[in-house]
């Protein structure tokens, strides 16, 4: 049963460990930002998965999961223009986008 | 072997593949298009669930704009000296350990989960009526059930976010 | 004539109106008034005292400079001559030392003579003072005459006021009882006091006049203390006035302004005085109090005459120790060892502060308090607490006699001889089957050592406050009007016949013998030849010497620098008038002429009076003996026939003068005591406040801060960092979670 | 309800408010006169019963009837079997109307006494009128929630006060006193719920007014750690570290010279004035009267502890070159007396309650006493710091001769402080020795010592600085004025009425006092011991 909601499952975490991995190692914040991006579409992935297997017979209960989807789509939107915005306002600050060199969080 | 295994094959592939490129590119500007690839990919997995308007919606916003406003950024930001433009930090070994460990542990439970391996059943269902249709009462429909309200303020914060970025990025 | 006894309480509210007028009317007039003067004074003389600039002092320069621990240390150690050399040394190492130091010297040496006249206010307290005092001495012979009048009531009486609470079985009230013993004791109070307070008039106008309302005031105060002391009912009451008794004497014996330590003459400053005798009448107080809560725990109840009845059944030995205890209050207010140290230092007082307080009646309210309950003494608690009293004052009266025979200080000479004396009155309660002996001493040493007192002030307000016998010498042709009644109550004390302190000396000696006691007889006896000899020692030294008529015994060389000035009317007529009792009172306890002390003070009739003295023969040992003393110190101070270092030339006699001369080392004992008990604890106690306690929360603080600084490390400010953490931890949880859900099985 | 008892709380608040609104220069004028209203009030506490009563001092009740009741519901939460009820409930008996007043006038004189601070003086007297509010509602709070709500809000000024105006480490003493407390009042809370929930499921009723917790004692036993203990015991301890670090007991008294020393004048004399109080107040009324024989098992250990407060306070006071920090630890030994007071009357043996109840009331007038007396103290050198700023004992000496009016009353504090006769502390110290001998005599006697000890540190302490030949280096030194003479003779008189015609405060008391005492005999005879 290579189509089971398994199938995607998993295929939705290998992205979403691929994507973590990405987020939690690269200096670039570029780099960081794709990085959880591929985690967003991970997530998305499992959403509609769940979506379409659901046997759910309530109005609308079949679409919840895409109606998610949906939603993060236009919430990763709003961050991937907030976070570049971000990113080249740093630049132009300390013309360096390398992350390990911003750590005034602390403390 | 039915023409959507085959194609759920080749797509995942696809997604695993270009994952690991983006996080393994040396060249910020590769990483970048193979980021591209995935998110072309990551709609043929919708399709594959029939979720043909989120498929749009994928190829539109993420393959479209997201794409194209990294590579504008990576080209704003780009710094002539540095040798490597997609350099690893200090602790991305740790980060490699945690990100299998939280695979394997994930598979795991997908495995051993007889429920989800089981119940229910096959995920691709027939398409019986036209979904886009469906999600378009569910988004708007002002007599019914419907998700207005959230919808409006995702429509909201879109705004907000599209000032932000300007008020953020902009030269001082 | 009842009411005298009935409306005993007019006694002491006379001084208390004249207190409260004194204090809150005349007082606040006097310095206002006084102010004004001074401040127009001031003005005539165009130069301003005060500069505020110059008190431009950084913290560090005034503690260091320890311009006060100097003054402090070397009044706490005038009594060790060594450890006040060292503290001299010390102290001129600094700064402030070296002032101290030098300021002390020269008000030893130049002593500041206090300029002008007490104010027309000032004069006025003195005068309500002594009105008040006069209207509860003529109340308290009222009361005396009355109860000779009518006999039943020296049985007693109880005048009760108020009460602080009832609870249940026990209460706290606020009593006064008046009997014979107390109608005595009152009238011995008032009498000394009225004449003091008259005396004083003429001593405080030229001793320190910006005070004189204020000693006024004072004196009020004491008079009143010791009214309540006489006349309380119960052990709160006499307890209270102990304790404010205490506190006048305290502000009494701080009373002058010439407030240093005597480096050379080796006396401390008033106000070291003040508080030692405060802190050390304190430590009989502690005993007490211990007492009287015993007492009480066992009975539920403070009065006198309730407490007997409600102790049947109580076990001896816990009466025994409590009476023992209360005796401990005696011993530290009547200064008997080994809390006598204080009465010496106390003669930095005025020196009629001195005779009111210091030798007639404060110190005597530890006889006072033997004698009020004397019933518990000698009828319920063993016999082992007549015996603590009677030869703690058997012990006191040989000890303090024997110091004083090599004083050099007028005062200290009298000073010693009172704690000796007191130690006669412990005795005659000890040994004696009634108070009758101990009271009747008590009553006639109050106006002979009042006399000698007063009469000692005469000397030195004469001398303009000299008090080194050694400057002294001649003053009888001086000043004949002091000498004389100075002489009467030398001749008094040294246990002449016919005079009032042979009689009841006398008396005490012969109970001695009555009950056995044979080491007290001795003790005693030896006392009253010792007791002769510095009597007359003293009075050779100041009054007579070589040169005088009758071989000495009046007038002769003066070895002093000023020129003795005689006293006014205000100085002689009180003594003349002590005089009076001094000769005569004695005849009250000499049952040949009809006298019965015993009787009245007992309140029974029936009570068998003294023995004639001159019926036997055991008396005329001890007039043998005074004769002796007389002869001696004649001999070597009056005559001069025998050299005064005749004794002192071989070893043993020498080691026995420093001996005495030091005061047998009590006060270096104590000193020691002090030092290195109660201040090694209290450092100890510091110690365990700073290091233990403080160490254990401040290293928790410190602990939890520690753990905080290193723990903040992991806060790197990299998301990154923060990411795997939290990825990490739940990575570690899922972990967990499968072991336990799929393996843990 | 009478409202006079909210309004004695809540007026400060107000007065806090107004201060703050008004212009600067108002503020002590504006605040002087609300402090000066509660105290008028707060004597009407006293006066009013009186009054209608005709005298009859039975009329101020106790802690079930107390004469001033003010009471709302609040909060009422029920949550399957549990409930949890917390009244609006201010009361006041007889001890509570004594601490009230006393509060009310001590806070009123701190007025007077910071009339002229210079720093930030419109915040400093709102803060003081803030206390005022905390102290009072902790004194007439019913409902043992309500009284930890107003114990907590006392903190926050007082931290403030001597944060901000103390003197050099003021920072150390503020943090030490509030995390001493806040740990005490943590721990208290712990005990309140426990004692709250505890009792409710034993009685079946939730209800933490005090007077239902005076009346049903919690039972049985609980095990903690493997131990088994009575409730009580357990209870009585946890509420009365809170207590123990307020009072403050021996081994938890640390802050206390601290904050005294670096505290400002008016701070120093409401801390040891009223803020010491709270914890005696706290042991008298709660650990006592709901957990008798907790109370009375503890009793041992807390006589002992007592004696070493007086004794070892004592004997640090004697060593301590700091006026106020002398003053301080005399605070330590004084408080002692409560402490051996309490223990006395929940102590065993001693078949007479009588002598308890002699007891308990020393251990209360001493609260009374020691807050008038050590205030007096803490004004007395608070007038010398003004003018010398310096507190060292060593570095004065003489004063005597430039500041003849202080040198009196200081004096007389002195006095009043070493218990002599005819001021209120020795009648304190006489009832509570008196009354706690037949109890413990051993420890009584030794405490007896402190009487020495007292007289030595306290008039040397006055000989160094105030006798002697005047330093020469104070010779430009001004006396006190009369603004500043007015608290210290305000308190004098009443030192020195208090001490002649005590009565009419043990009237005063007698009531609360004698129902704890009937609950402890009605206690330690159910438990048989």
């Amino acid at each position: 049963m290579l189509l089971s909601l398994n199938s995607f499952l998993i295929l939705g975490a290998v992205l979403f460990c691929i994507g973590l991995f990405g987020a939690l190692s690269k200096r670039n914040a570029v780099s960081v930002l794709m990085g959880i991006e591929i985690m967003l579409n991970a997530v998305n992935i499992t959403l509609v998965a769940f979506a379409s297997s659901s046997t759910g017979t309530a109005h609308g209960a079949r679409l919840t999961g895409q109606i998610f989807a949906i939603f993060i789509i236009t919430v990763a939107a709003a961050e991937a223009a907030v976070a570049l915005a971000m990113i080249i306002a740093i630049y132009r600050r300390r013309n360096s986008v390398d992350v390990s060199e911003i750590n005034m969080m602390k403390w | 072997m039915d023409l959507a295994s085959i194609s759920f094959l080749i797509l995942a592939a696809i997604l695993v593949g270009s994952a690991l490129a983006v996080v393994l590119m040396k060249n910020i500007v590769r990483a970048a298009l193979f980021l591209a690839a995935l998110f072309g990919a990551a709609s043929g997995i919708y399709v594959l669930l029939n979720a043909d308007f989120i498929a749009i919606v994928q190829i539109l916003v993420y393959a479209g704009a997201v794409t194209i406003l990294i590579l504008f950024s990576i080209m704003l930001t780009q710094n002539p000296n540095s040798q490597s433009s997609n350099p690893g930090n200090h602790q991305w070994f740790i980060a490699a350990i945690v990100a299998a460990g939280l695979c394997a542990a994930i598979v795991f439970s997908f495995a051993q989960n007889s429920a989800i391996a089981n119940g229910a059943g096959n995920a691709v269902t027939a398409a019986s009526t036209n979904n886009t249709v469906v999600i378009g009462n569910l988004l708007y429909s002002p007599t019914t059930y419907s998700y207005v309200l959230p919808f409006e303020i995702a429509s909201l914060v879109l705004l907000v976010a599209i000032v932000g970025a300007i008020v953020i990025g902009r030269e001082d | 004539m009842d009411i005298f006894v009935r409306d005993i309480w007019v006694i002491p509210l006379l001084p208390l109106i004249a207190l409260v007028l004194n204090l809150f009317i005349i007082r606040p007039l006097d310095v206002a008034y006084r102010d004004r003067s001074a401040h127009a004074g001031a003005a005539h003389d165009g130069h301003a005292e005060h500069s505020s600039s110059e008190a431009h002092y950084t913290a560090e320069e005034l503690i260091e400079s320890s311009y006060v621990s100097a003054l402090d240390t070397i009044d706490g150690h005038i009594d060790t001559p060594a450890a006040m050399n060292h503290a001299l040394q010390t102290a001129q190492k600094t700064s402030g030392g070296k002032q101290a130091v030098a300021l002390m010297r020269q008000l030893e040496q130049h002593p500041e003579h206090p300029h002008g006249k007490p104010t027309i206010y000032a004069r006025l307290a003195g005068y309500v003072g002594i009105a008040g005092m006069f209207g509860s001495f003529a109340w308290a012979i009222g009361a005396l005459f009355a109860m000779f009048n009518n006999a039943s009531l020296q049985k007693g009486l109880t005048i009760p006021l108020y009460n602080w609470l009832t609870f249940g079985s026990i209460s706290y009230h606020v009593n006064f009882y008046v009997d014979s013993l107390t109608v005595v004791m009152l009238v011995v109070v008032t009498a000394v006091s009225v004449l003091v307070q008259f005396y004083s008039q003429e001593y405080i106008e030229s001793e320190e006049p910006r005070g004189y309302s204020r000693f006024f005031a004072w004196l009020s105060l004491f008079a009143i203390s010791m009214m309540i002391l006489t006349l309380s009912a119960n052990f709160l009451m006499i307890f209270i006035g102990w304790e404010l008794v205490g506190v006048s004497s305290y502000l009494l014996i701080g009373f002058l302004g010439k407030d240093a330590p005597k480096i050379d003459g080796g006396r401390p400053s008033p106000s070291a005085a003040a508080l030692k005798a405060f802190v050390t009448n304190r430590v009989g107080d502690f005993g007490f109090l211990i007492g009287i809560m015993i007492l009480f725990a066992q009975t539920g109840t403070f009065t006198f005459t309730e407490i007997p009845q409600k102790l049947q059944g109580t076990d001896v030995t816990l009466i025994t120790a409590a009476m023992i205890l209360v005796f401990c209050g005696a011993v530290g207010k009547s200064a008997q060892f080994p809390l006598h140290v204080w009465l010496p230092d106390a003669m930095e007082g005025p020196t009629p502060v001195s005779a009111l307080i210091h030798a007639a009646t404060m110190v005597a309210a530890g006889v006072y308090l033997v004698a009020r309950t004397f019933l518990l003494f000698h009828a319920y608690a063993g016999p082992q607490a007549s015996m603590v009293v009677a030869y703690t004052g058997g012990f006191t009266a040989l000890f303090a006699a024997l110091i004083a025979t090599v004083q050099v200080d007028l005062k200290r000479v009298l000073a010693y001889s009172t704690i000796s004396q007191l130690g006669y009155m412990f005795v005659g309660l000890g040994v004696a089957g009634t108070d009758g002996p101990g009271m009747f001493h008590l009553m006639t040493h109050a106006f002979f050592k009042a006399l000698l007192f007063l009469g000692s002030g005469g000397v030195l307000h004469a001398l303009s406050g000299q008090q080194n016998m050694r400057k002294m010498g001649g003053l009888a042709t001086k000043i004949p009007l002091v000498a004389f009644p100075f002489l009467l109550a030398t001749l008094s004390i040294s246990g002449m016949p016919f005079l009032s302190g042979f009689f009841s000396k006398d008396e005490i000696i012969a109970q001695t013998l009555a009950n056995g006691d044979v080491a007290l007889y001795v003790i005693t006896v030896f006392t009253a030849f010792l007791t002769a000899f510095y009597m007359f020692r003293a009075w050779f030294l100041t009054f007579g010497g070589k040169g005088g008529a009758l071989g000495g015994l009046w007038g002769g060389k003066y070895r002093g620098e000023v020129h003795p000035h005689a006293p006014g009317i205000r100085i002689w007529l009180p003594l003349m008038l002590l005089a009076i009792p001094t000769v005569f009172l004695g005849y009250w306890g000499f049952a040949p002429l009809g006298g019965n002390f015993n009787a009245f003070i007992t309140g029974n009739p029936a009570a068998a009076p003294f023995g004639n003295p001159f019926a036997d023969p055991m008396t005329y040992v001890s007039i043998a003996l005074a004769f002796l003393g007389i002869g001696i110190a004649w001999l070597m101070y009056g005559m001069e026939v025998i050299p005064a270092d005749a004794l002192t030339r071989n070893p043993v006699g020498k080691g026995l003068h420093a001996l005495f001369f030091n005061k047998f080392y009590v006060d270096e004992l104590y000193m020691a005591l002090i030092r290195f008990g109660i201040f090694l604890f209290a450092k100890i106690a510091v110690s365990i406040d700073k290091y233990v306690i403080d160490g254990i929360i401040n290293g928790i603080g410190s602990g939890v801060l520690g753990i905080g600084r290193g723990l903040r490390k992991v806060e790197t400010g990299r998301l990154q960092n923060y990411g795997a953490a939290f990825f990490g931890g739940a990575l570690i949880i899922a972990a967990a979670f499968i072991a336990v859900v799929y393996f843990g099985k | 309800m009478s409202w006079l008892l909210t309004i004695l709380v809540f007026l400060p608040t107000v007065g806090a408010l107004a201060v703050m609104a008004a212009p600067r220069g108002l503020s002590r004028w504006l605040s002087a006169v609300f402090t000066g209203v509660v105290f008028l009030l707060s004597t009407w506490l006293y006066i009013g019963p009186m009054l209608s009563s005709g005298g009859n001092a039975a009329v101020f009740g106790n802690v079930s009837h107390p004469y001033w009741v003010d009471q709302a519901p609040w909060i009422n939460v029920t949550i399957g079997s549990l409930q949890l009820k917390i009244d609006y409930h201010l009361g006041a008996d007889g001890l509570s109307i004594f601490m009230l007043v006393l509060n009310a006038l001590l806070t009123f004189l701190a007025v007077l006494g910071s009339w002229n601070i210079a720093k930030r003086q419109r915040e400093y007297m709102a803060l003081l009128l803030l206390l005022e509010t905390g102290v009072m509602g902790v004194f007439c709070a019913f409902d043992l929630y309500l009284f930890w709500l107003f114990w907590e809000i006392e903190l926050i000024p007082m931290f403030l006060l001597i944060a901000v105006w103390g003197g050099q480490r003021r920072e150390y003493a503020a943090w030490k006193f509030v995390i001493y407390t806040v740990l005490g009042s943590a721990i208290m809370l712990a005990g309140i719920l426990l004692l709250y929930f505890n009792l409710g499921s034993q009685t079946g009723q939730y209800n933490a007014s005090f007077g239902w917790l005076a009346t049903h004692h919690v039972s049985g036993n609980l095990t903690i750690l493997g131990l088994t203990v009575s409730s009580q015991l357990i209870i009585f301890l946890l509420i009365y570290v809170a207590f123990a670090i307020k009072l403050p007991m021996f081994p938890f008294h640390t802050w206390l010279p601290d904050a005294h020393t670096e505290a400002p004048t008016a701070v120093s004399v409401l801390l040891a004035g009223i803020l010491l109080k709270m914890g005696a107040y706290g042991l008298i009324r709660i650990c006592v009267d709901f957990m008798p024989s907790g109370a009375h098992q503890f009793a041992w250990p807390l006589a002992v502890l007592g004696v070493i407060n007086m004794v070892y306070g004592g004997l640090c006071s004697l060593v301590q070159s700091d006026m106020k920090k002398m003053i301080a630890y005399s605070s330590v030994s004084h408080m002692g007396y409560v402490i051996l007071g309490v223990a006395a009357a929940v102590g065993p043996g001693a078949t007479n309650p009588a002598f308890k109840e002699a007891a308990l009331t020393g251990a209360a007038l001493q609260m009374f006493t020691h807050g008038t007396i050590t205030a007096m103290l803490f004004f007395s050198v608070g007038v010398l710091y003004d003018r010398a700023h310096l507190r060292d004992i060593n570095a004065f000496g003489g004063l005597q001769a430039k500041m003849p009016r202080l040198t009196w009353i200081y004096s007389f504090a002195v006095l009043a402080s070493l218990g002599l006769p005819g001021l209120s502390g020795f009648v304190a110290e006489y009832l509570v020795y008196t009354g706690s001998f037949s109890t413990f005599p051993i420890l009584v006697a030794v405490s007896a010592f402190t009487v020495i000890i007292t007289a030595g540190y306290l008039l040397w302490m006055l000989k160094r600085s105030f006798f002697g030949p005047l330093n020469p280096k104070w010779s430009g030194i001004t006396d006190a004025s009369i603004l500043e003479m007015t608290p210290l003779i305000t308190l004098a008189v009443l030192v020195l009425f208090v001490g002649v015609f005590p009565q009419f405060l043990i009237n005063l008391l007698h009531p609360s006092l004698s129902n704890i005492i009937q609950t402890i005999s009605g206690a330690v005879t159910a438990s048989g011991r």
